[in-house]
């Protein structure tokens, strides 16, 4: 069972290398090894259905000398969904990049950026997520940058420059650690905090644990800091927006999740947790205001990940003011559904976007009415993708949205619930204000897809987002080992 | 004041001078030092932290140190070739 | 959007900044002395000693980095594969400099060889001293830049496929020795104690064969051209012919 | 006692030096300068951290982070001047980055 821990991490490595070795056969060996990847995803998340959590020693080296693997709910839905959603682009890039010229600089970056996701969501070890973070940098960076226009250029030399002075602050928020405690291992590093020794290393930790947030925060894009995000996934090729914003700022908020609520939860408090509320209501207001005033549907649906993102900062605070128990696993349990919903729906709306841009030749969203009634395909996925983008039933943000609102009047923190409310209504109005232009005079089409290898994909994760998630969300509260549900 | 702490304090020195200049320089060259000062102001306080007075190093901090640097370098050359696309000198 | 720095930072700005990071270094260095004036951390010296005669090698660092922590390392590597196959999707090579003078060529002519031989040196002495796969490659790379310095624009490296081989020579041995184990039911990179040496001397190898070619096309910046004797400057990568198999 | 002291002092010395290498590093304007100095910078950490007993990673900056990192920026910073000696007249500023 613990074989696909390792799996995880050296399938997509040996597609990657593969690829690197064979550019004549990139786009067959890429795909094939991302169907491996979520067949063997699939046997991690079945193992962790049936043993709650799987562990790792890598080497048989016992941490705190070796590197720990550990795989638990929130790993598996994590890993399951970026499973789901590479898959889905594959296929979609297998089309999109029909020029073997640029398919063979596609496929081994793509395939070393899924190997950094598997191994950031089921690393335990803080070093080795920093080389993990590296890896996913680079790679994205370079993926982003696919396109050679000068603007996706400059956007993603800045993208990588942040990334990287997001990771410096993280290694050094890693070394502070090392230097205190001896171990980078979350297990030993959490028992350690929670005996509380001596009050320096409730400071040195607290500190380490600002400078780690600090870096990943620069990395997800939380507001103020996502200066960078707008221009490079609006900029990136269509598939790799899909990735940047489905699943690579996701994967830095999963390592927030992850530091805050369990590694270092002795020393977080309800001030700083109220903080990174703050940021996130800012996120949701401000990154909700852009996507409606902007002018390109890229541009929009990169703005719109700015505000999803803040959502997921929402639940900080409330999470941090619940004592353990049923509620708090219940609000645990929708922040993860609320990353998936979005993981799905966004990747759907970007590779719709991308075949709009392809068949308008343009993304202006002014002028794109007569080529959205020419594909009901696609404007399904956008209609379903908003749908999750907004929140409603039955989404699976939907759920979330509405457990986060429990959570909130439970713990008396009410104000946030007008966030969410002000930020559901601009996610409304800039949803149907795209919306608008597919619904005109011109004459129903006589074919559903156009191309079902680009529409079919996008619709597929549409539909999961919006369909599948809301509806059936006991795989998901089992998982993550909780009750769950509506009550 | 002991040795091993003066070491460790240079650390942050370069760390933070490194986000200064990361900070306030706009030329691509600038930024690159800049981080790979920062860099190296953590792994030497890494390395700092190895020492423990005549005793032998910790050899985990010196391994990660080593990991680094090669990491920093991977990323400066890839930055260095975005610039070079940027200016698009294929042919100076 | 842009509520970072705008190109001529405003001075009250910049003030701001030094400030900020001032006070910023002062709580490092607060906390980090305070901590480490009651209750420092002990390391992992002695854990790592202990293990070492499990490991394979001598040099306690070549045990934290092909041993214990091997995936750190395996990890790194794929960093490096990622930088250059990144610089390559970036646009082909620049020409290199131009022929250098007899001064530079007759010292190349001995540096070269020198390099090599020390790099094959540090290789074989990582197991027990200082020294290992990453300095030897460096090595390696080193004698390439200097080749190109000297005017051999592909800094002795070869053909593109085979420069693709070597790339991820190091990376796939890495990895075939840990599905090796993985097989053999010890678990990914779980050497048994017998081979752990030579397995590790193995992997080093390749690893530094890698490192050098990976280094090396890191410095040269872009991809070979298609072949060496039709490279025309303004072809543009997009359009280049897909001919490598 | 004075060779505890003695060795402080050479600690101070060097650490001073390294520092000053550091702001020099940062601060010089001309791109080529601050490559040269950057090199020069991390040969400097390189001998503090053989001071500090860690050979490997000592040998693994001078080699790479200095070595090979310092030639890549240096080649960089030649290139950026030759291209901005060749279009001296045109308009175009050197390469500049977005801000961060």
């Amino acid at each position: 069972m613990t074989d696909s821990l390792v799996l995880a991490l050296v399938v997509p490595l040996a597609g990657a290398l593969l690829v690197t070795a064979l550019p004549a056969h990139a786009a067959r060996i890429g795909l094939f090894s991302v169907m491996l990847n979520t067949l063997n995803i699939a046997l991690l998340t079945l193992g962790v259905w049936q043993h709650d959590e799987l562990q790792l020693a890598l080497g048989d080296w016992a941490p705190p000398l070796g590197i720990g693997f550990v795989a638990d709910g929130l790993s598996a839905a994590m890993l399951a969904m970026t499973a789901l959603v590479s898959l889905a682009i594959s296929v979609y890039a297998g089309d999109y990049f029909r020029d073997p010229a640029r398919a063979r600089h596609f496929w081994p970056l793509w395939l070393l950026l899924l190997t950094s996701l598997n191994g950031l969501f089921l690393a335990a070890d803080l070093f080795n997520l920093y080389v993990n973070l590296e890896l996913l940098g680079l790679s994205a960076a370079a993926l982003g940058a696919l396109g050679g226009q000068r603007t996706a250029l400059e956007a993603n030399l800045r993208y990588l420059l942040v990334g990287l002075l997001g990771s410096m602050t993280y290694l050094l928020g890693v070394a502070l650690i090392y230097s205190g405690f001896s171990t980078l291992d979350f297990a030993q590093l959490a028992a350690q905090l929670a005996r509380g020794d001596a009050a320096a290393s409730g400071l040195l930790g607290a500190t380490a644990l600002g400078l780690m947030v600090m870096g990943l925060a620069l990395k997800a894009a939380l507001f103020p800091l996502h200066f960078w995000l707008p221009p490079a996934h609006g900029s990136a090729p269509a598939p790799v927006s899909a990735a940047l914003s489905a699943l690579v700022v996701k994967a830095a908020f999963y390592l927030i999740l992850r530091l805050w609520l369990e590694v270092f939860a002795p020393l977080t408090t309800q001030g700083a947790a109220n903080l990174l509320g703050l940021l996130g209501a800012g996120a949701v207001l401000w990154g909700s205001w852009q996507a409606l005033r902007a002018e390109r549907l890229k541009l929009l649906a990169a703005y719109s990940t700015v505000a999803q993102l803040g959502y997921l900062f929402l639940f900080f605070p409330i999470l941090q003011g619940l004592p353990a128990g049923e509620t708090r696993s219940n609000l645990f349990a929708a922040v993860t559904l609320m990353a998936l919903a979005h993981g799905f729906a966004k990747s759907g709306l970007f590779l719709a976007a991308g075949f709009v841009q392809q068949q308008a030749g343009h993304d202006r969203i002014a002028e794109l009415g007569t080529t959205l009634q020419q594909l009901p395909a696609t404007t399904l996925t956008l209609a379903l993708a908003g749908t999750a983008l907004i929140g409603l039933p039955p989404s699976g943000s939907f759920v979330a949205k509405w457990l986060l609102l429990g959570g909130a009047m439970a713990n008396g923190q009410w104000w946030w619930v007008l966030v969410l409310l002000a930020g559901t209504l601009l996610a409304v109005a800039y949803v149907f204000r795209l919306m608008t232009r597919a619904f005109g005079l011109e004459p129903t089409p006589r074919h559903f897809f156009t191309q079902a290898r680009a529409e079919g994909p996008a619709l597929l994760l549409a539909a999961m987002a919006t369909g599948v998630l809301g509806v059936a969300t006991a795989p998901l509260w089992h998982l993550l080992g909780t009750s769950g549900g509506l009550g | 004041m002991d040795a091993e702490l003066l070491y460790a304090s240079a650390g942050f020195i370069l760390f933070v001078l490194g986000i200064w200049s990361l900070l306030l320089h706009r030329l691509l060259i600038r930024k690159l030092i800049a981080l790979n000062i920062m860099g190296s102001g953590v792994f030497h306080l890494l390395i700092a932290t190895a020492e423990h007075h005549g005793e032998p190093a910790d050899p985990v901090p010196h391994a990660l140190v080593l990991t680094g640097i090669v990491v920093a370098v991977s990323a400066t050359a890839l930055a260095l070739s975005f610039g070079r696309a940027l200016r698009g000198d294929g042919d100076d | 959007m842009r509520n970072s720095l705008e190109p001529k930072p405003q001075r009250s700005a910049a003030l701001l900044v030094v400030v900020l990071l001032i006070l910023l270094a002062g709580l490092l260095q607060w906390v980090y002395f305070t901590h480490a004036a009651t209750a420092p951390g002990a390391g992992l010296t002695a854990l790592a000693q202990a293990e070492l005669p499990r490991s394979g090698v001598t040099n306690p660092v070549t045990a934290v980095l092909l041993n214990y922590r091997a995936l750190d390392t395996l990890l790194e590597l794929s960093v490096l594969l990622t930088a250059m196959l990144g610089i390559w999707s970036l646009g082909p090579a620049t020409p290199g400099y131009q022929q250098a003078g007899a001064v530079f060529a007759g010292l190349a002519a001995w540096v070269v060889p020198l390099l090599i031989l020390s790099g094959g040196y540090l290789l074989w002495i990582g197991a027990k001293a200082p020294g290992g796969a990453f300095q030897a490659g460096a090595l390696l790379a080193a004698a390439g830049v200097i080749q190109r310095l000297g005017g051999d624009p592909r800094a002795s490296l070869p053909n593109e496929s085979a420069q693709r081989w070597l790339a991820i020579a190091g990376i796939g041995i890495f990895a075939l020795v840990g599905l090796a184990t993985l097989v053999a039911g010890r678990g990914f990179l779980d050497y048994p104690l017998a081979w752990a040496g030579w397995l590790i001397l193995l992997i080093e190898t390749f690893a530094t064969l890698t490192i050098a070619t990976l280094l090396t096309a890191a410095y040269v910046g872009g991809q070979p051209p298609p072949s060496q004797t039709t490279a025309t400057p303004g072809m543009h990568r997009m359009q280049a012919p897909d001919r490598k198999a | 006692m004075t060779a505890t002291l003695a060795l402080l002092i050479f600690d101070v010395l060097m650490l001073l030096t390294l520092l000053g290498l550091a702001v020099a590093t940062l601060s010089s304007r001309d791109p080529r300068r601050a490559a040269i100095l950057f090199i020069a910078f991390g040969l400097w950490l390189s001998l503090v951290w053989a001071r500090l007993g860690a050979p490997d990673v000592a040998l693994a900056e001078a080699a790479i982070g200095a070595g090979l990192g310092g030639a890549l920026i240096l080649s960089a910073a030649r290139r950026a001047r030759a291209s901005s000696q060749a279009k001296a007249r045109a308009p175009t500023p050197p390469e500049r980055t977005p801000p961060v």
